[in-house]
């Protein structure tokens, strides 16, 4: 919470730096990755163990709570959010259009999405998810010089309020059947209501599902998220491929496991639909695209649909899926992350689409570079020895036990389609010859930003390792364990 | 009594609800799809203080404030985005916004 | 750290430390030699101190991912002995006929992962170690094919990719799957197949889909009948090395792992469907006999020679008797000697003569003497000349079939007339015969290749005249296989 | 003592791969003088020789047979294969007349070869194709006869495709092997019936012998069937004998001894070896009996047109051998082995004659461009005399004896018609024979001129065999005569329904087959002693066509299984199995297309998409509360 409240001040205090003229861009990017530092650093103090409290009662009675599972969260929210300055750094700076402005928007949508974790009451929630989306809204359009830009912010903006609406629809629905909003209460009295007609809140918890279902892109609200990733600038797509999905899993989580959990299998058989759909529309879309921005964006909801495997079979296999379902999160956020990085950096000014066939023969000419694209390629694919697999296996081995088997193999189709159009980037960078024209601007690997992108690159592939090499040094087992208490944090009472 | 008023209130709430959402498919109009979108948010408002009233509690009262104030900051987005699109484009039909159609990328 | 960690991950290492050193082609090509040779000299202590009993030896186990009962545990029984002793033979001497070959750095270093990898796959106990090193193994044969293939590489490459990567998904969910049966009857995760194979909860139904995920898995791989179009495509654009690795190693390695796991894991239906097995694979020893005989890129030609084979080995291995098993297990050994040494030796005609149809070959014999005497060889080893290995093992195959259903053996024994009736013809058109095709830049073996096919050739005929020799570390083991696991008695 | 054996196929072996290795050196890298080969070439097959008689002294003295094991070949559980050798009398008895004809026959081809620049390939194919001739007669089990069989075949086909740039060489190669490789599938077939009826564990004649009662009837005729089969390809019976013609494509020295003299006779051999098995199924041996007459007289028709010489002798071979097959069917194994005992002189004598005949004439073939030869070479042709005498069957020469046993084997076992077919047989034996006598060695003087006679080293060898031709036949002097069938009695080891004929009837016989003899000798002499060889000889009609039986092989096996591969290759892979494939990929991308026009960018059906979602969900939803 002091996280939180460190990040909301420093967006409030940059936002004030930013009138000044003589503070330069420089600085507003350094203020923003030192205060997300300490946020992190604030965060990681109470890491590890297992608690929980509401905050100043007096104030917030429980509009917000402060546990295990939304500190690991935070902690999750907020790497993400340093290694996107960390990776934006390099593109802020070549892209010139980027106002001040832009870092204290970031930094207030990093602290919408904190408090979205933390948010332990329906209208805190909304509070929360407002702040993040609209700020996410300004910095997709913030580069007015071209048309995609503001396109994808109208867009986002247009479906993102509707989805709003439905959210507000759904809490006033869950309203009128509980009369209570408060996260925890509702579900009590939902288990004093059981046997009695809950329809009403069924359709309220449904619709507020469905808004976490557009934030998260899963089918039937997957349109936007294609035009939106491919019209907003790469670092943006980044930070919401990455790093706002971990929040909306985050607060949805927490409202499935501990509110409507007496209500959830009413849900399954929409789950397994929305699923399918889900997988087959984002292969399908995957595997058509040329451009890789869009490419991402639509494997991004084939992601979706994993993760979505993972959550139906929580009502079977608690704890092992919730926990997958964190590790996939990491998983995919490391990957999604590089790959958006890497892309960001490499693609030059002009380069506002950035297509498969720029990368022909890519390789020869920058061969460390294309060895981190194809190992992030290789854990979104899913391929042995990159984290991606380890999150893989999680969540079949979830769905599996849950007796998903047939989403499982699901899953597996749609993995195979994928291998194509991630492999076929591989392909490209590696099989053809250099084709030295349109990479002469390539900056070369200098700075803060490939150096970030090269860690992650390690990470993904320690990840996939695990510690059997090195004991004592935090692995898969590590990771999967400080998921499973924050899980446990959840059921305190 | 209270009752059917409530009901009165929730049917009214629905017809405004249902029309923001006609009007968010139906209409071409940039501007008309926004004033539908505030026209939903206003739906809603009506159902939570009629709830409110409805449960003698203010939690509803309190949605419909916050509301109103989230909807004002999504208003002035909202119309800075029209301005500038219209800036661009020259005019208000939202059919117009082309450039992130799948035939525009490939 | 025991010595088969040592031959798994040697080669990696080493590769790692070339990859960031920056030394040229040749030294990369020379550590590479280096690695391979050392790594016979381990397997050879490997088989030396091999005690004569069908128990796993040099065990090992460290634990990986605790949370899921997942372990590091690798051994050696005697099938994985005789499979470890080819490869760790035939990589020198493959390296030593690619030489002049690839003049890579990317390319040795690839090899080097991918011994790594084939060393991983043989070794593991653990299914999902087993499933790492299978699916890790194929990346580098992926850069290899992709980056010195000839011809349309690029689609062939994806193809076999996404084509075996499809398979051992499926093969994946069925492990999965397993683990999550092995923890709801014990209450424990665990992945080991020592463990599994203790599941009893699983009902026929269940058995039966997670048997086909494991067996389209290796169908893909070996291939089997219906499985196998990516190979010509494969076979023909990739280069040397890659091809001399499908070929004689990954595909044995399928047959491999289909014995090591399918067989103690679903022994009932391995019995069950023995008979549909045994039919494919004589259908595809015919089948591709037959179609190989027209080829006229011999690629293509020995591709699907190689299919046929491999049918035959996997009827072998489904003949549930200590004939068949040993035959295949020996053919698995001939076949990969023979037909690596044919595709290393094609590899040096088309360094000299470029890629070319068979048509345009001809009067090699005349000018590479030596060539021709090693082509002739392998030759007579891939038709089953008594006096070579090949004869040894297709005759135990034939027995093994024929003791399981004498109408099958009898077809089987037709692999007397397949490999004859296309081998001899090419020999006749592409070696002997003067045809007015100009070969005149074809040179005879230098003497690294010579010195590097000599052990091939050595063994096909050693291991012809004095079998016995050398399958005295391994009919145990199988004998285990056949009265332990699968409960059929061993001479059934 | 008996480790002698092991010697015996040892040593060949190694003085083959000696020649390969010397031949390479020679070859790659410096070139090693012809004399140094045709010392090894020569050593090896005498002292193997010497070994051999050594080997028989050694039975004559002990009462059992030779036996020595070398090691274990295979162990497969309780399934044991040893590498041994079993020197019985019948197995000796082959090695001595493989090893003398052999060691004369290499005498002779150090000359025929001479300068040939494949020298020393040629000697270490040579010296390999003994050294599994020998496995074959000295395996002690079926297998090993088997590595030996698939040896000889092996050799034959590098042989035949010795001179390898000519493509119709290696064509007859490739022929003669894969023909032989159908009677192997055959073989292998019969073996591994026997391994599995055997019901014993290890797997030498001696324990099948022992064994062979266990084996229901039905079963032994399918086993002596498919193991005949193999004969059939090894000694060129109908129908597998298409690739013996075509054979003579080799060298001469490769014809006299590998398709005159000892492969050949490798047939007869394993059915006289498994003769414990053709003993139980009389009625297949019957069948083996009509098979061999046929092919014997089938093949005697087709000589008589032929005008290749080598052609000539071999359909000759063909039917001496189909004369040997009706005497082992009949299960008289010791007259049919004498056969093959004298044959082998007469018939290796023909050929290395012709050889010589024909390297006089610098390589003509065509008896029809020959002539007068009696002239040019005189030893050749009183050789020659002796020889087709021989084969022809006058008394007293080899041929005689030999083949009047088979005769009255044939009548006195009652089937006259075999007898009949023999007797016809043999008029056209003689007939061709002599036909070929005469325009070689006879009549007018053709256009060659330049004709020379060949060195003694080529002579030498012919005299020796021609001796063989004469005297040989008193081995297996009938009662008849007041000899008593030593050759007879010495192999008579198995137990055989003597036909005891009266002399009258014998002397009847005798004079019968005689007299055929002489009949096509008259016939030959009044119509070649003095042929024109102006008015070129074009032959036709179907005799010299061979009954078309080549064509219609060509149309049923070659071509169709060449259409079946190019069907296969070409349709079932191409457009069936591969085609599902990449359709199934194409098909998925192709959907994507199809599905990409929602992603049309516009918000409003965007919305509605979310719209009807929700609404759907909540339909759902009502309907499950209800």
């Amino acid at each position: 919470m002091i996280a939180f409240g460190c990040v909301a001040l420093g967006a409030v205090l940059l936002m004030l730096l930013s009138a000044m003229p003589k503070v330069r861009m420089e600085h507003c990017s350094l203020f923003a990755f030192v205060t997300l530092l300490i946020g992190l650093i604030l965060t990681l103090a109470s890491f590890g163990e297992l608690f929980t409290f509401f905050p100043l009662p007096k104030i917030f009675h429980k509009m917000v709570i402060v546990d295990s599972y939304s500190v690991y969260f935070d902690a999750i929210i907020l790497s993400g959010a340093l290694v996107t300055s960390l990776i934006g750094t390099h593109y802020f700076q070549a892209k010139r259009h980027f106002k001040k402005e832009f870092f204290s928007l970031f930094l207030f949508s990093v602290s919408g999405m904190m408090l979205l974790v933390h948010a332990s009451e329906l209208l805190s929630a909304f509070i929360a998810l407002e702040i993040a989306s609209l700020s996410l809204y300004v910095m997709i359009g913030f580069q007015k010089v071209h048309d995609k830009r503001v396109e994808a912010s109208f867009q986002y903006l247009v479906l993102g309020s509707l989805a709003g609406i439905f959210f507000l629809l759904g809490s006033a629905f869950v309203y009128a059947g509980l009369g209570t909003t408060i996260l925890g209460e509702m579900g009590n009295r939902l288990d004093t209501l059981m046997g009695k007609d809950v329809s009403l809140v069924t359709i309220g918890a449904t619709l507020i599902l469905a808004t976490f279902l557009f934030k998260i892109s899963a089918f039937p609200f997957q349109n936007w998220t294609i035009d939106v990733y491919d019209g907003s600038s790469l670092p943006v797509s980044a930070f919401m491929a990455a790093t706002f999905k971990v929040a909306i899993f985050g607060f949805i989580l927490r409202l499935m496991l501990v509110d409507f959990d007496p209500i959830r299998d009413t849900w399954d058989t929409l789950f397994i639909v929305v699923i399918i759909a889900t997988l087959l529309y984002g292969s399908f879309l995957a595997i058509i695209q040329k451009s890789l921005k869009r490419m991402l964006a639509a494997s991004s909801i084939v992601h979706t649909g994993y993760l979505l495997i993972a959550f139906v079979s929580i009502g079977y296999a608690g704890e092992s899926a919730a926990s997958s379902i964190i590790y996939y999160l990491v998983a995919y956020f490391l990957s999604a992350m590089g790959a958006f990085g890497l892309i960001s950096y490499i693609a030059a000014d002009e380069h506002v689409r950035v297509t498969y066939e720029d990368f022909r023969g890519f390789a020869h000419v920058h061969p460390y570079m294309a060895a981190m694209l194809s190992v992030f390629m290789l854990s979104l694919a899913g391929i042995p020895s990159t984290i991606g697999f380890v999150g893989k296996f999680y969540i079949f081995t979830g769905a599996i036990e849950a007796g998903y088997t047939f989403l499982a193999v699901c899953g597996v189709v749609a993995t195979f389609v994928s291998v194509y159009y991630y492999f076929k980037l591989i392909a490209l960078m590696y099989f053809y010859p250099a084709c030295d024209s349109d990479w002469k601007d390539v900056p070369s690997l200098k700075g803060i930003t490939p150096l970030t992108i090269g860690l992650i690159a390690i990470a993904i592939i320690w990840g996939g390792i695990g510690n059997t090499f090195i004991a004592y040094f935090p692995g898969v087992d590590f990771l999967i364990d400080t998921a499973r208490l924050s899980y446990m944090s959840l059921f305190i009472k | 009594m209270i009752v059917s008023s409530l009901f009165s209130y929730v049917l009214v709430a629905m017809l405004l609800f249902s029309i923001g959402l006609l009007g968010v498919i139906a209409r071409k109009n940039i501007f008309v799809i926004y004033m539908s979108i505030e026209l939903m948010f206003n739906a809603i408002n009506l159902l939570f203080v009629a709830l409110a009233q409805y449960r003698h509690s203010y939690d509803g009262q309190i949605f419909a404030v916050v509301i109103i104030a989230t909807a004002a900051a999504e208003a002035a987005v909202f119309l800075a985005l029209i301005v500038v699109l219209f800036r661009r484009k020259k005019s208000l039909d939202a059919d117009v916004l082309r450039a992130l159609s799948q035939k525009e990328a490939a | 750290m025991g010595v088969l960690s040592w031959i798994i991950f040697l080669p990696m290492a080493v590769a790692f430390v070339l990859l960031i050193l920056p030394v040229g082609a040749k030294a990369t090509r020379n550590g590479a030699f280096g690695v391979s040779l050392v790594i016979f000299a381990l397997a050879f202590y490997v088989h030396e101190h091999f005690a004569l009993s069908a128990q796993m030896q040099f065990y090992e186990q460290y634990d990986w991912i605790k949370s899921y009962g997942i372990t590091y545990r690798v051994g050696v029984d005697g099938f994985s002995l005789i499979v470890l002793m080819l490869i760790a033979t035939l990589l020198p001497s493959a390296y030593l006929l690619l030489w002049h070959n690839e003049r890579s750095k990317s390319y040795w270093i690839s090899m080097l992962f991918i011994q790594s990898g084939i060393s991983g796959t043989l070794f593991s106990l653990d299914l999902f170690l087993f499933y790492f090193f299978w699916e890790a193994m194929l990346l580098p044969v992926f850069m290899i094919i992709g980056l010195f293939g000839s011809g349309n590489r690029v689609f062939s490459t994806l193809k076999i990719t996404v084509y075996t990567i499809m398979g051992s998904l499926f093969m994946f969910v069925s492990i999965l799957y397993l683990g999550v049966a092995h923890y709801y009857e014990f209450g424990a995760w665990s992945f080991a197949l020592s463990d599994l194979v203790r599941i009893s909860t699983l009902t026929p139904m269940n058995q039966t889909f997670l048997f086909a995920g494991f067996m389209i898995a290796f169908a893909i791989k070996i291939p089997l009948f219906p499985f196998h179009s990516w190979l010509l495509e494969t076979y023909s654009t990739s280069p040397t090395g890659g091809v001399f690795l499908l070929s004689s190693i990954m595909a044995k390695l399928g047959v491999y792992a289909l014995v090591r796991f399918t067989m103690p894991l679903f022994p009932d239906l391995f019995v069950a469907y023995a008979r549909f097995f045994i039919g494919l694979g004589i259908f595809g020893l015919i089948y591709f006999g037959v179609a190989a005989i027209v080829q006229d890129n011999i690629k293509k030609m020995l591709a699907y020679s190689s299919a046929s084979h491999l049918g035959l080995i996997s009827a072998g291995v489904f003949s549930l008797n200590l004939q068949g098993l040993t035959g295949s297990a020996f053919l698995i050994v001939a076949h990969a000697i023979a037909t690596g040494g044919l595709f290393l030796l094609v590899g040096v005609m088309q360094r000299h003569l470029g890629i070319r149809p068979l048509s345009a070959l001809g009067g090699i014999a005349k000018r590479a003497p030596w060539f021709s005497v090693y082509f002739a060889v392998m030759l007579f080893c891939t038709v089953g000349i008594p006096g070579t290995n090949g004869f040894v093992a297709e005759l135990l195959i034939v027995l093994g079939i024929f003791h399981y259903n004498p109408y099958l053996g009898v077809l089987a024994a037709l692999t007397v007339l397949v490999a004859a009736s296309y081998m001899f013809w090419v020999f006749q058109k592409a070696i002997l015969v003067q045809s007015g095709n100009d070969v005149s830049q074809m040179r005879d073996l230098s003497f690294h290749e010579i010195v590097g096919l000599f052990p091939l050739a050595f063994l096909i005929v050693a291991m012809g005249v004095y079998p016995d020799f050398f399958l005295a570390k391994i009919t145990p083991t199988l004998q285990y296989y056949l009265d332990t696991i699968l409960h059929v008695g061993g001479n059934a | 003592m008996s480790v002698v054996l092991a010697w015996i196929v040892l040593l060949p072996l190694c003085s083959s791969v000696l020649l390969g290795a010397m031949y390479l050196f020679s070859i790659t890298k410096r070139r090693i003088a012809q004399r140094y080969f045709t010392f090894v070439a020569l050593c090896s097959p005498s002292v193997v020789f010497v070994l051999g008689l050594a080997a028989l002294r050694e039975l004559m003295l002990r009462a059992d047979a030779l036996h020595y094991h070398a090691y274990v070949w295979l162990r497969i559980g309780e399934y044991r294969v040893d590498m041994g050798f079993l020197g019985d009398k019948l197995s000796l008895f082959m090695v001595f007349f493989i090893t003398l004809v052999g060691g004369l026959i290499h005498l002779y081809a150090t000359s025929y070869m001479n300068k040939d620049e494949g020298y020393g390939k040629f000697f270490a194919y040579f010296h390999l194709f003994t050294a599994s001739m020998l496995l074959l007669v000295l395996a002690e089990g079926p297998l090993m006869l088997f590595v030996g069989w698939e040896g000889v075949g092996l050799c034959s086909y590098l042989l035949i495709s010795f001179y390898y740039h000519d493509n119709a060489n290696v064509v007859a190669g490739n022929k003669a092997f894969i023909v032989n490789r159908v009677g192997d599938l055959g073989f292998l077939i019969g073996l591994a019936m026997l391994f599995f009826y055997g019901g014993t564990y290890e797997f030498s004649y001696k324990t099948l012998a022992l064994h062979i009662g266990t084996i229901p009837p039905e079963i032994l005729t399918s086993i002596a069937i498919a193991l005949f089969i193999g004969a059939m390809g090894k000694s060129a019976q109908i129908p597998l004998y298409v690739w013996l013609p075509d054979a003579m494509a080799g060298p001469t020295p490769v014809s006299a001894l590998i398709h005159a003299a000892t492969m050949v006779t490798a047939g007869v051999y394993m059915v006289a070896r498994f003769h414990f098995l053709y003993d139980l199924v009389p009625h297949v041996g019957i069948f083996i009996a009509y098979i061999g007459a046929l092919s014997a007289l089938f093949a005697a028709l087709i000589a008589t047109k032929q005008s290749d010489i080598k052609k000539i002798l071999a359909y000759s071979t063909m039917s001496q051998l189909g004369y040997m097959f009706v005497s082992v069917g009949l299960g008289a194994y010791d007259s049919a082995l004498f056969h093959v005992f004298t044959h082998a002189f007469f018939k290796a004598l023909l050929f290395m004659g012709a050889g010589a005949v024909i390297v006089a004439l610098h390589h003509e073939q065509n008896i029809f461009k020959m002539g007068e030869m009696r002239r040019v070479m005189p030893l050749t042709y009183v050789t020659m005399l002796i020889a087709t005498l021989a084969i022809s069957g006058i008394p007293p020469f080899a041929g005689f004896f030999s083949k009047d046993e088979i005769l009255s084997v044939a009548f006195g076992s009652g089937h006259y018609e075999l007898w009949l077919i023999g007797v016809v047989t043999a008029v056209l034996t003689s007939y061709y024979m002599f036909r070929l006598f005469f325009l070689v060695f006879e009549g007018t003087h053709a256009s060659h001129s330049q004709a020379r006679d060949v060195g003694w080293v080529m002579k030498a060898p012919l005299v020796a065999l021609a001796l063989g031709a004469t005297f040989a036949g008193f081995l297996g002097l009938p009662e008849l005569f007041g000899g008593n069938h030593l050759i007879g009695e010495w192999l008579r080891v198995w137990k055989r329904e003597a036909f005891h004929l009266s002399h009258l009837v014998e002397g009847i016989l005798i004079a019968l087959n005689v007299g055929a003899a002489l009949a096509g000798i008259a016939i030959a002499y009044q119509k070649f002693r003095f042929y024109d060889k102006r008015v070129a000889y074009q032959p036709e009609g179907i005799v010299y066509r061979k009954f078309y039986l080549d064509e219609l092989y060509d149309v049923l096996f070659v071509r169709s299984i060449r259409r079946l591969s190019r069907f296969i290759a070409e349709t079932t892979d191409k457009k069936l199995v591969d085609r599902v494939v990449m359709g199934l990929s194409r098909g998925f991308i192709e959907a994507g297309d199809r599905i990409a026009w929602v992603q049309n960018a516009s918000v409003r059906l965007y919305a509605f998409i979310m719209i009807a979602g929700i609404g759907a969900a909540s339909c759902y939803l009502l309907v499950v509360l209800r």
